[in-house]
């Protein structure tokens, strides 16, 4: 398939959001958006390790395909996952060990966020060069913090409100994630040649 | 903790309910359940993969030290997640496209790595297995029930079968990604009013005692 | 600022000015009151301390507490009389403090027979600024700070001009605006001793157009000197305030928790330049003063001359109130603080006397965002975020994040508020609150 | 002592005058400004979108009233806000909407869309648009099924797919269409006709109502009288809507310069589909809206521009219920990174 | 004692999953082959009524054919059919369009013989459900492709205003999915009908 590299970026950023319209992502969007703060720190964590995999991620398929040992590419993608995230650790720990501090309870969740998975399984199945691939690991990602940046927002400002007892904790940040899911639905088409 | 409290399969298949209560594995909860039949093939495929998971991972707990635990756990779900993923496959190519990136993803649903961690690394295999059913099929439910409203409204039909005639107009809502995230509050929306009823029944009896004594 | 003429405060409300009942009434002497209670605690700082005994005779006009350091005023005997007991008196917050309490002389003169001749132009800045002190003057414009400590700026700062706020914004409050058209030579003699003790070669006194007479009377009364220049400025409230008039009139911000000091500059009252005016030559002390005494329930509203310690009860029996009363409000209607009590006196820092009819509680709602508040607040803050945080309690963001210190309840965002939220309310309990969290 | 009679007197908090405007008088008179733009409709397609409007004006107000009550607590319908949402609601319907859609649309705006969050001044999102976005995503056939303006017979006979049984399709309303047809009007609305057929339709008596759309989008005129009295009577802040129109014209007219023949015009970008009444009438719903008077603007030339992007590039005709809702999601962060200078601010206060 | 704890591990967590994993694939692997080529074989029966036989192509860049043996290989592909008596029933191709939400791969039937498509369907698309995934199912659209020549550039026209045999008559509300399979075949046609007629005898013996 070769799509413009324009293309990937607006359909994964905005109108296939990972999060809103893919639902890949959820346990950190729904869990960690309670707070500005912590949301915008996961949210560029998860662009960096989703980058950072990806490119590892294409490396690693390339042998693979060479070895003829496709069946092996889930196991080892997580091992990338799991090692990338271990670096970011590792880096992040050395080069600013207060943003360590912020971020450190946050890092491991990252393993399991399906993004980071999805983002380098689609790009394999998609048959993404590795252009491709790295700005599609970017806008998907990056898609990923803007709707969590965006829910943790609306749900800081939803928190000065008197919400009904009934409603309170993950029902409402569902249906506040479904109205956001319902206004990006704006953006379908876009990337179409109408 | 007694043994007649704490029965694994029934813990995870409703109290302790992955979907409803621990909110764990959200992205397929939301994503495949706009038809029913997806929804319990998908259930299905993680019941298998948690099944398997949760007795290997048992069956070596005690080879495994502390520094690789999540390590070897990962490994090993992502064997269990393979072998699925080949098995769904031979079995249907309909149901394994219909599941598309989400049966890969399971790998990645926080309840694999959940009861791994939370159960499976302390208890034996019996125990184990029986967890990883109750889970698995409490997870099956709740797909089910939110892949039952959502099939229900968004295309007037259950399992396929049509269920108010052609002249019926479904709300396409309902198979979109809002209506997955809206069909989920909405249980949750019910099960907090029928839990608020029950303890204001409850407290209803108290009050008219304290009024009495 | 100046592109229409006159120079403006462009946040801020217009509220209505409500001025006309007494604006045109000539300033008149309140009977004296049987009691006085003279609290020794009548201005920002240290409280005075006495020095007459009970059942000491004092002269109307004689010292009858001394200051107590630098940042304290000493207090004057208001009428010749007997001290009758020093104990604990009610104040306007509500917290008792100590007073002198003086039974006047039925058959008194009270003439005041005390103080010598001085003059101004033979002494050093330094002596000015304890002649200020010795006159017991503090700011009459409400806030009661002690005017000598003014004149004395911080070490660093250097003061360039001396501003004079006639503003008087707040509505109902008429005595500024009497003060400049009956004393317009004192209040210019004020000044000069304030320039003279800064050591500063310009005055502005800024005046609101809304009081054409006050203006034409310090104009005519200065007409021969240029270096006071008198400045109209558009109505609007909350222009009195000393950042916002320093702000119209020279386009100066004063910083976050700072003083005027800090941008070369000394803010003085009219009333209280006036008092230093009237009392320095002659060496006397601050015994009396001008308030307004008003309000829709007040039957004889007007600018009474009161001296100081006159009890509440005293001052609206001879004012005389309606049926209709309900409120008292010492000061002006969107800042001033209402008692709850009728026993308590009238002290230096009191403008005016607000008595208000009955009035049913609005409907509060929820705030509905409408940024009214963003809009009028002078200090370029958000009451309405400030609003919500305050409800759910949460004090320490509403100070670190959204300058809640920075208010100074002017009140004009509950003013505006289509919600009657009561926004200056909260803002209050919330700096209370933080500083118990602080002090803990 | 002739003065003092009263014995009991009450403390009160300053400030002790407040300013002649109230929630409920605001939303009052929001009721009446919209009332004319309600009446035009009804003018132009008779009684089904009378009805209509009745439907969804009741609709809301009902459903406030008996959630409130299930909840236990006071109605609230009293501040008008509810009335608000459903005329609201309705006017950005289609004429011929079924009236059964339209009542879920009433639910959904209210329940989860207002008062889920905590009611009047909680509301993240503007009511009357998540009903909407309900509306397009569950029947996005029947919402975009427009019929006609000024068809004969409009005040006795319903518009066939008003009456539509519930949850059943309306029948076809070609058929209609063509029997009712006047001169100049088909069932298309002028974005509709440009992005599918290429056809462009002179924006000006679009100004002046004649055309289809939403039964409450086309009076620009009125819609412009009806939101500058809301503005002269200080009920309505003028920035968002100005800043909103100057948005989607000045982006609107870049496209323009750079393919004329595939994007419109300026003026056809302003008086086409509800970009007049979404500005005037939604985008300033202050609950949703930012605070700062910075962020107001940024705000609305966002909604402008998204209006315009996604009209001439996305795959729908329409874009500015989408552009609004957008809006409404980034407007907690324009207010984050635009607070107000602080007077006497010693160092540029806080940004994110 | 850790270290080789760890190792002890590793490498029987690896020895499990390698024996589970390659095991899984042996056993499953057949089935998986004759599931795929029944869905192939089924798809290219629904949109060449009759076919008995089928032959499958890759395509190389440079437009020469080779032989395939199973359909899960790499790049573009094409599928002949032919009816009981060996004849060519035309050929089975692929093509792919972004539509309104994201791409719709489709696989449509041409016939060289009278250069017209005569079959098409819908492979995956993610099309609005009720507007642009009629294009799976409309009768009245699926109508379009019993014959549609291709002697002229496809192209998709507003619904009801179909005139010529090259025009799609496009469905009324889905205008945007519609272009996009007018634009799909169009793009896919123009590519690949000078290969089919390049190779047509090759095809047509359908034996290499």
């Amino acid at each position: 398939m070769n799509e413009s590299l324009g293309h990937i970026f607006v359909d994964s950023l905005l109108i296939n959001n990972f999060v809103l319209a893919v639902f890949l992502g959820m346990c950190p969007f729904l869990g960690l958006s309670s707070k500005f703060q912590t949301a915008w720190r996961m949210g560029v964590t998860v662009i960096f390790v989703i980058t950072v995999s990806s490119i590892l991620a294409f490396g690693t398929n390339l042998m693979l395909v060479a070895l003829h040992a496709e069946y092996l590419r889930l196991i080892s993608f997580i091992v990338i996952i799991a090692a990338t995230v271990q670096l970011t650790e590792m880096i992040i720990k050395k080069a600013s060990p207060a943003l360590f501090r912020e971020l450190g309870i946050y890092l491991p969740l990252i393993t399991t966020n399906c993004a980071v998975l999805a983002v380098a399984l689609f790009q394999t199945v998609r048959n993404y060069n590795f252009i491709q691939s790295t700005v599609y690991a970017v806008s998907a990602s990056g898609g990923f913090c803007l709707a969590i940046v965006l829910l943790s927002l609306v749900r800081e400002r939803v928190e000065l409100s008197d919400v009904p007892s009934l409603a309170r904790g993950t029902a409402l940040t569902l249906v506040l994630a479904s109205i956001l899911s319902m206004a990006f639905m704006g953006f379908a088409g876009m990337g179409g040649g109408g | 903790m007694s043994q007649e409290q704490d029965n694994p399969f029934l813990n995870g298949l409703w109290k302790e309910s992955p979907v409803f209560v621990q909110f764990l594995g959200m992205c397929p909860t939301l994503a495949v359940t706009n038809s029913v039949r997806n929804a319990i093939a998908m259930g299905l495929a993680t019941t298998f993969v948690l099944v398997l998971t949760n007795v290997l991972v048992s069956s070596v707990r005690k080879l495994v030290p502390n520094q690789v635990r999540i390590a070897t756990f990962i490994a090993i779900a992502a064997t269990a997640v393979t072998v699925t993923d080949y098995l769904v496959k031979a079995i249907s190519i309909d149901i394994y496209k219909a599941l598309g990136p989400f049966l890969a993803l399971i790998v990645v649903n926080c309840v694999i790595l959940a009861r791994a961690e939370a159960f499976a690394a302390k208890n034996n295999v019996s125990r184990s297995f029986a967890d990883g059913l109750g889970n698995g099929v409490g997870f099956t439910l709740g797909l089910t029930m939110l892949g039952t409203v959502r099939e229900v409204l968004g295309a007037g039909s259950f399992l396929g079968v049509s269920l108010f005639g052609p002249n019926f107009e479904p709300w396409v809502l309902f198979l979109l990604p809002p209506g997955g995230f809206i069909t989920l509050a909405f249980w949750l929306l019910l099960f907090a009013w029928y839990r608020d009823r029950k303890a204001r029944a409850a407290a209803a009896p108290a009050a008219m005692q304290e009024v009495h004594s | 600022m100046s592109l229409f003429g006159t120079k403006r405060l462009w946040r801020g409300v217009h509220v209505p000015e409500h001025k006309e009942q007494t604006a045109h009434l000539p300033i008149r002497r309140l009977p004296f009151p049987p009691l006085l209670i003279v609290p020794l605690s009548q201005h920002a700082g240290k409280p005075a301390k006495a020095i007459v005994r009970e059942g000491q005779e004092v002269v109307r006009g004689e010292p009858i507490a001394e200051a107590d350091g630098f940042m304290s005023v000493p207090m004057h005997a208001p009428a010749t009389g007997r001290v009758e007991r020093i104990a604990p008196a009610p104040s306007a917050r509500g917290e008792l403090t100590t007073a002198i309490y003086i039974r006047a002389y039925p058959g008194a003169s009270q003439e005041v027979l005390y103080g010598s001749d001085q003059d101004i132009t033979q002494m050093t800045p330094d002596q000015v600024i304890a002649a200020v002190q010795a006159t017991g003057v503090v700011g009459l414009g409400g806030a009661a700070f002690p005017t000598h400590v003014k004149l004395k700026p911080p070490q660093g700062r250097t003061v360039d001009t001396v501003v004079v706020n006639g503003c008087e914004c707040e509505p109902y409050l008429t005595t500024d605006h009497r003060i400049m058209v009956e004393y317009p030579k004192q209040v210019l003699h004020g000044t000069r001793v304030v320039m003279r003790a800064l050591g500063v070669e310009r005055a502005v006194i800024g005046v609101e157009d809304n009081k054409p007479d006050a203006i034409a009377a310090l104009l005519q009364a200065n007409a021969d000197r240029p270096d006071i220049k008198i400045e109209p400025v558009v109505a609007r409230y909350p222009q009195g305030a000393e950042k916002m008039l320093v702000k119209v009139l020279l386009g100066r911000e004063i910083p976050s928790g700072g003083l005027p000091a800090d941008v070369g500059l000394a803010v003085f009252n009219v009333a209280t330049l006036a008092q230093i005016g009237d009392l320095l030559p002659t060496r006397q002390g601050l015994i009396e003063r001008v308030v307004t005494v008003t309000g829709p329930a007040v039957s004889k509203p007007g600018n009474y001359l009161i001296p100081l310690g006159t009890p509440l009860r005293w001052v609206l029996e001879q004012a005389g109130c309606t049926d209709q009363a309900a409120s008292i409000i010492l000061g002006g209607p969107m800042m001033g603080p209402s008692v709850g009590s009728f026993d308590i006196p009238l002290t230096k820092g009191v403008t005016g006397v607000l008595v208000l009819p009955k009035k049913d509680p609005p409907t509060v709602y929820p705030c509905i965002h409408c940024a009214a508040c963003v809009d009028v607040c002078p200090l370029h803050l958000d009451p309405s975020h400030l609003g919500l945080l305050a409800r759910k309690d949460r004090y320490q963001d509403m100070e670190e994040i959204y300058h809640l210190n920075d208010c100074f309840e002017c009140a004009c965002c509950s003013y505006v508020c289509p919600a009657n939220i009561p926004l200056v309310q909260y803002f209050r309990v919330a700096k209370q609150m933080n500083r118990e969290r602080k002090a803990r | 002592m002739p003065g003092v009679k009263t014995t009991v007197i009450e403390v009160r908090t300053s400030p002790h005058l407040h300013g002649p405007l109230s929630v409920d008088k605001i939303m009052r008179h929001v009721v009446y400004a919209l009332l004319p733009i309600a009446a035009f409709s009804v003018w132009n397609f008779g009684i089904s979108a009378g009805v209509l409007l009745a439907f969804t004006t009741l609709g809301c107000v009902l459903t406030e009233h008996v959630t409130c009550r299930l909840n236990g607590n006071r109605s609230t319908v009293n501040d008008y806000s509810a009335a608000i949402t459903g005329l609201l609601l309705g006017l950005t319907l289609p004429p011929g909407f079924p009236l059964w859609m339209a009542a879920i649309g009433c639910l959904v705006a209210i329940a989860p869309g207002k008062l889920l969050f905590g009611g009047l001044g909680s509301n993240v999102f503007n009511p009357a648009l998540v009903g909407r976005a309900f509306l397009q995503a569950a029947f996005p056939v029947a919402i975009t099924n427009y019929t006609p303006a000024l068809a004969n017979g409009r005040f006795w006979e319903f518009i066939p797919s008003s009456l539509a049984l519930p949850l059943m399709k309306s029948a076809p309303l070609n058929d209609w269409i063509a029997q009712v047809r006047v001169d100049g009007f088909t069932g298309a609305t002028p974005l509709v006709l440009l992005k599918f057929d290429r056809i462009y339709s002179d924006p000006w008596p679009m100004f002046w109502g004649q055309r289809a759309g939403s039964s409450g989008e086309m009076p620009g005129f009125l819609i412009l009288l009806c939101g500058g009295y809301l503005v002269v009577r200080h009920m309505m802040d003028w920035r968002i809507p100005v800043a909103m129109l100057s948005g989607a014209a000045v982006s609107g007219w870049v496209f323009h310069l750079l393919n004329p023949t595939a994007y419109p015009d300026p003026l056809f970008t302003l008086f086409t589909g509800g970009l007049l009444l979404g500005a005037t009438f939604m985008a300033t719903d202050p609950v949703a809206s930012p605070v700062t008077p910075r962020g107001m603007w940024v705000y609305g030339v966002l909604m402008g521009v998204l209006t315009v992007l996604i009209r001439n590039l996305g795959g729908l005709a329409e874009g500015v219920m989408y552009a609004i809702l957008l809006g409404n999601a980034l407007s907690p962060l324009i207010d984050r990174l635009t607070p107000p200078r602080p007077y006497g601010a010693r160092k540029p206060a806080g940004a994110i | 004692m850790s270290s080789f704890s760890i190792i002890r591990c590793l490498g029987l967590v690896s020895l499990i999953s390698g024996v589970l994993i390659v095991g899984a694939s042996l056993v499953t692997k057949d089935q998986i082959r004759i599931n795929q080529e029944i869905i192939m074989r089924d798809s290219i029966a629904q949109l060449l009524p009759g076919v008995e036989k089928q032959v499958a192509y890759g395509v190389e860049p440079n437009g020469e054919l080779t032989r395939l043996t199973s359909v899960d290989a790499k790049g573009p592909k094409m599928f002949a059919g032919y009816d009981k008596q060996g004849k060519l029933l035309g050929v089975v191709l692929e093509a792919s369009e972004r539509g309104y939400a994201d791409i719709i791969s489709a696989l449509y039937a041409y016939d060289p013989a009278t250069k017209a498509i005569v079959g098409f369907s819908v492979v995956e698309m993610k099309e609005t459900p009720g507007l642009g995934d009629k294009i799976t199912k409309d009768k009245e659209f699926l109508e379009n492709f019993r014959k549609l020549d291709t002697s002229k550039p496809i192209v998709a026209v507003k619904h009801g205003t179909k005139k010529n045999p090259w025009e799609i008559d496009a469905i009324s509300g889905a205008t945007i999915s519609s272009r996009a399979v007018g634009r799909m075949l169009q793009k896919s046609m123009t590519e690949m009908a000078p290969i089919v007629t390049r190779h047509l005898d090759r095809i047509q013996r359908g034996t290499e």
